[in-house]
């Protein structure tokens, strides 16, 4: 199965960004991308009746691809378990909304029976938000928060 | 112990949807445990709630025992069930779940180790006077001819410190025996440094039989026995309920066999004891205990009329059974036919891919177990079953024909499946005599079957 | 006739999909005719090859014959299909196939002008001893006296020249018929210059009871009745069969009454006989004859064991039955429920839309009849049936029990169904108890049901 | 299963961009690709009634929606029957490739038990091929002749 990079995505990105393009929507086996232009209306549900033209607002540039409402790139969960925010109870989180991290900063930590498993940022850049509760179970992939990219 | 109220499903698949079933009809909630590649899948979709477990390849997410109970103490369940296959009979799961005041809808970690190990199992068939196929181990040619005389021929004689079949080998008579022994302590001496052999009776003509029990720990019952002697690489393809042309008094001792295993070993939960039946002497070995639900279990419902996945469910919550052994009372005949995402024509190469259609209608004796539809995706990751179809008759040969209606009249396509293999098999002379042994299957595809 | 080798099929819905499922059984390849809003159908997908008929408002493509005798001829078949509504009691067709050399699935022309006219079915009941409801013409207070006399109380009292219901007066006895009369005489001369009235037997207990007719044109046989008193503006919601309570006299009397209708007409095919049952007074009357298959004819399938479908065909073919009275013996109870994509909370309006999951999972004795499937569109053209849930039990309350759980179990969401009602009706005492009348559903739904 | 590869999508959207469509929907096996112009509306609902099909009266340039491959409009067959290419057997075609075509030509009859409808082009243009075979079964919007708009 042919299988897109992060790096391919971008490069969709920058091309559909120069086009004249509100809407995209990729599906690649397990794949899905669906991309749509800030302001543009989201495309009707195929039965609906058609909706009143997106009022396109031209040449703003494109937000950041995945979960553009919340300003930032998505970390996600690399295992399912108890997500924590700090090191012990009672301890300062290892990051809060401002923080600047670097690819390798510890975020939070993952418990899976007891074992606990750090996770890093894998990206550098500013914590715009701390998306998963802590003391909760994070699912495989879930946001666990958010880094607008350096 | 208190009644379940959310069940987390630690499996995928027909069985996943299966589980929800019943659930949804016994109204409880239910938690599924996916891969990142099952996200889509039918059971994710039925289920109250689905959490991804991990990355697709199983041993990152069906098989991880932590995560499995991370999750389902995360999402409120009080109960698992591991369905078949993955985690169903590990014993750390079932462990954990006690640890961790969950319900493990299956038997103990102490069954579970009773039956886990073959050896194991072996010494409480023993123990429990349940025939194991004769044999033993011998030092010398009177030994050997002492005991050959108690096993029969053929028999097969194996090194003990061996294994995997080196240096195994099959006698047919008594004059061949010396010669044989000779050769095969010889090697075993140069090969292990041990001569000892192992005698053991040898079956020429073997059926896979096994018995269903159902156990609350007191009160143990069997629901009838299954025939799954259609087998290709030792895995079951066709199965069915009763077992064909079966001798009334080696049934009968099959089925107490089975009941007095159970017993011995304080089995409590759903389970099935598998035997060989040696056809030429009317006899019968244990061969294993499963301590899960089976994959075949439907064609024992669809002659007892019972919902096997829901007795599971109140044994794991401590309900006595209000069943009797009368109270099980199988009727007609039942066949199942495993539908496989593979390429017969390619060495039965899996074909995983995209399901453009998918339709299996109501048919009369029809019960269909999928959790395909139309646009489902098979991964590669998994098993290639992609559904089970049963029928049931009022005998053998109405259910045999009503199952090639249903061949006919269902839909599955954007992928190969074995519909053509059924097909062959549903039409073969000899399996439509009923009885057909373990060598069959190989022997239709060999093109050496009785009707090729 | 010849064998019948590509049928066409002239309808839609779950029908079309019904039909297809035996066609495949058969080995019969099919042709759906379908309007521009079916193209996507499930019927569309299964049908060897579907052809778009004309535009979606059924005028323009499913009720045009000449449409329909041209797209069967232009894509080959040898036979038409017309499920029912649509054109199925349409004589045109049905003459138009036999001039153009197609076999009609149903029967002759003149079988269908026999019962087509309420009148003329009414004056083959007359002549064949059929009960109709008792009644005649009055012009005098004398006559009306005599004619109530065998009538009985309560009575109605309408104009022969008007229609409709206009002018009509209920009599409760015999000292009111004067005045009633003298009135109904008078608005009967005002409103249509003719003072002439037709009195009849008013049925304040009815129950409708239908019985399922096979013929071959010799051979005519019943398969039991079914009983279809639950309806809501005299469209049907749950049938059953048999019909519950019925004394066995009146159900003979019943089964005996359509039997003699059929052959008094000559009828050939499929075919129900409908009666009105007056429970206060045990006695039944003649409704009308459907010359089709019926909606409800699953139940009649599952206690009988019997495919209608493919015997309606092998009837088209020309082919005798080869059953006889005795080999059809029903067994067990069977109700069914149909699924409407309607709003109880706005009226029933129908809530056409598009359906996001369809799951009808085997559950034992359970028979679903479906086009939906995950994505199916319901267009807002043609009926709201959506599916019909068919359950079997050896005992009513068992089938009614199966019913339930089936309702918990399967999932059609996307739009707005009356499964609610279906509930609410299966755990109705006055339903559960059996018998109810045609009154019943009405005041279920007003709230003054036995149990509201 | 055909497999697409980024160059491939790469190159989709450089001529889509420059073409006049307003929406591309491309499937292929499982690969599902959707876009659609800046302020473009979503195209109509599946089941939505069909629009009025050959009956382009005033003077806009229709588009060539479907079957572009073709090189020509579709003229759709108005109801299910036979159609005939001739007013009778032995006849001279009412129209061939390359003839001019009004939209209140004549093109054709399809015949539905006995009756002949004749059938317009609906649009003026040049016939570009005869789709539909002569005495054969067409099913209500089935392409009958192609016409290059005048």
């Amino acid at each position: 199965m042919a299988e897109l990079t992060r790096a391919d995505i971008d490069e969709i990105l920058k091309l559909v960004d120069g086009s004249e393009f509100d809407e995209l929507k990729l599906e690649m086996g397990d794949l899905k991308l669906e991309l749509r232009r800030r302001g543009a209306n989201p495309s009707a549900p195929v039965a609906a009746p058609a909706p009143a033209p997106a009022a396109a607002k031209t040449s703003e540039p494109v937000a950041a691809p995945i979960a553009p409402e919340s300003g930032g790139t998505e970390v996600p969960a690399p295992l399912l378990g108890t997500f924590w925010h700090a090191p012990r109870p009672g301890a300062a989180p290892f990051v809060k909304p401002g923080d600047t991290v670097q690819a390798d900063t510890v975020i939070g930590i993952i418990e899976v029976m007891k074992l606990m498993n750090s996770v890093e940022a894998g990206i550098a850049g500013t914590v715009t938000e701390i998306a998963a509760p802590n003391g909760e179970l994070v699912e495989h992939g879930q946001c666990l928060i958010r880094v607008r990219p350096a | 112990m208190p009644d379940i109220k959310r069940i987390f499903i630690a499996n995928r698949g027909e069985i996943a949807v299966r589980i929800i079933r019943t659930a949804r009809a016994l109204g409880l909630e239910t938690v599924l445990g996916v891969s990142a590649a099952d996200t889509e899948s039918l059971g994710a979709k039925l289920a109250t709630r689905a959490v991804v477990l991990g990355p697709a390849p199983s041993k990152d997410s069906y098989l991880r025992v932590g995560t499995v109970i991370e999750a389902a103490r995360g999402t409120g369940c009080d109960a698992v069930h591991p369905g078949y296959g993955f985690l169903s009979e590990n014993r750390d799961l079932a462990q954990a779940c006690a640890d961790e005041g969950l319900i493990f809808i299956g038997p103990s970690p102490d069954n579970l180790s009773a039956v886990g190990d073959k050896l194991t199992a072996r010494s409480h068939a023993v123990a429990a006077r349940v025939p194991v196929v004769p044999g033993g181990t011998v030092e010398t040619l009177d030994d050997a001819t002492v005991l050959a005389d108690k096993v029969g021929f053929p028999l097969l004689i194996k090194a003990v410190a061996g294994g995997g079949g080196k240096g195994m080998k099959r006698v047919d008579d008594a004059t061949s025996l010396p010669a044989q022994l000779d050769m095969a302590m010889a090697e075993a001496e140069a090969a292990f440094g041990d001569s000892r052999v192992y005698l053991e009776r040898f079956v020429t003509v073997g059926r896979h039989v096994e018995v269903q029990i159902l156990s609350d720990g007191d009160t143990i019952l069997h629901a009838g026995e299954r025939d799954c002697s259609v087998q290709r690489r030792y895995q079951k393809v066709v199965e069915e309920a009763p077992a064909p042309h079966l001798p009334p008094e080696l049934r009968r001792g099959l089925l107490d066999a089975a009941v007095r295993y159970a017993r011995h070993i304080g089995y409590r939960s759903l389970g099935t004891v598998e035997f060989l039946v040696d056809v030429e002497r009317s006899e019968f070995y244990f061969l294993e205990m499963n301590a899960r639900v089976q994959v075949e279990h439907p064609v024992t419902e669809a002659i007892t009329g019972l919902d096997l996945i829901a007795l599971q469910i109140a044994i794991a919550e401590g309900k006595p059974l209000t069943l009797t052994q009368d109270d099980i009372r199988p009727s007609g005949h039942a066949v199942e036919c495993r539908l496989n995402a593979e390429d017969m024509a390619q060495d039965f190469r899996p074909s995983p891919g995209r399901v453009t259609q998918a339709w299996f209608p109501a048919l009369p004796g029809l019960r269909v177990d999928t959790h395909m539809l139309p646009g489902a995706m098979i991964p590669p990751y998994y098993d290639s079953m992609v559904a089970k179809l049963i029928t049931w008759g009022a005998t053998r040969d109405e259910a045999i024909a009503r199952m090639l209606t249903a061949l006919d009249v269902c839909v599955l396509d954007g992928i190969t499946t074995n519909v053509p293999l059924h097909r062959a098999i549903l039409s073969d002379a000899a399996f439509r005599k009923g009885g057909v042994d373990t060598t069959y299957l190989g022997k239709l595809l060999a093109g050496t079957g009785e009707n090729a």
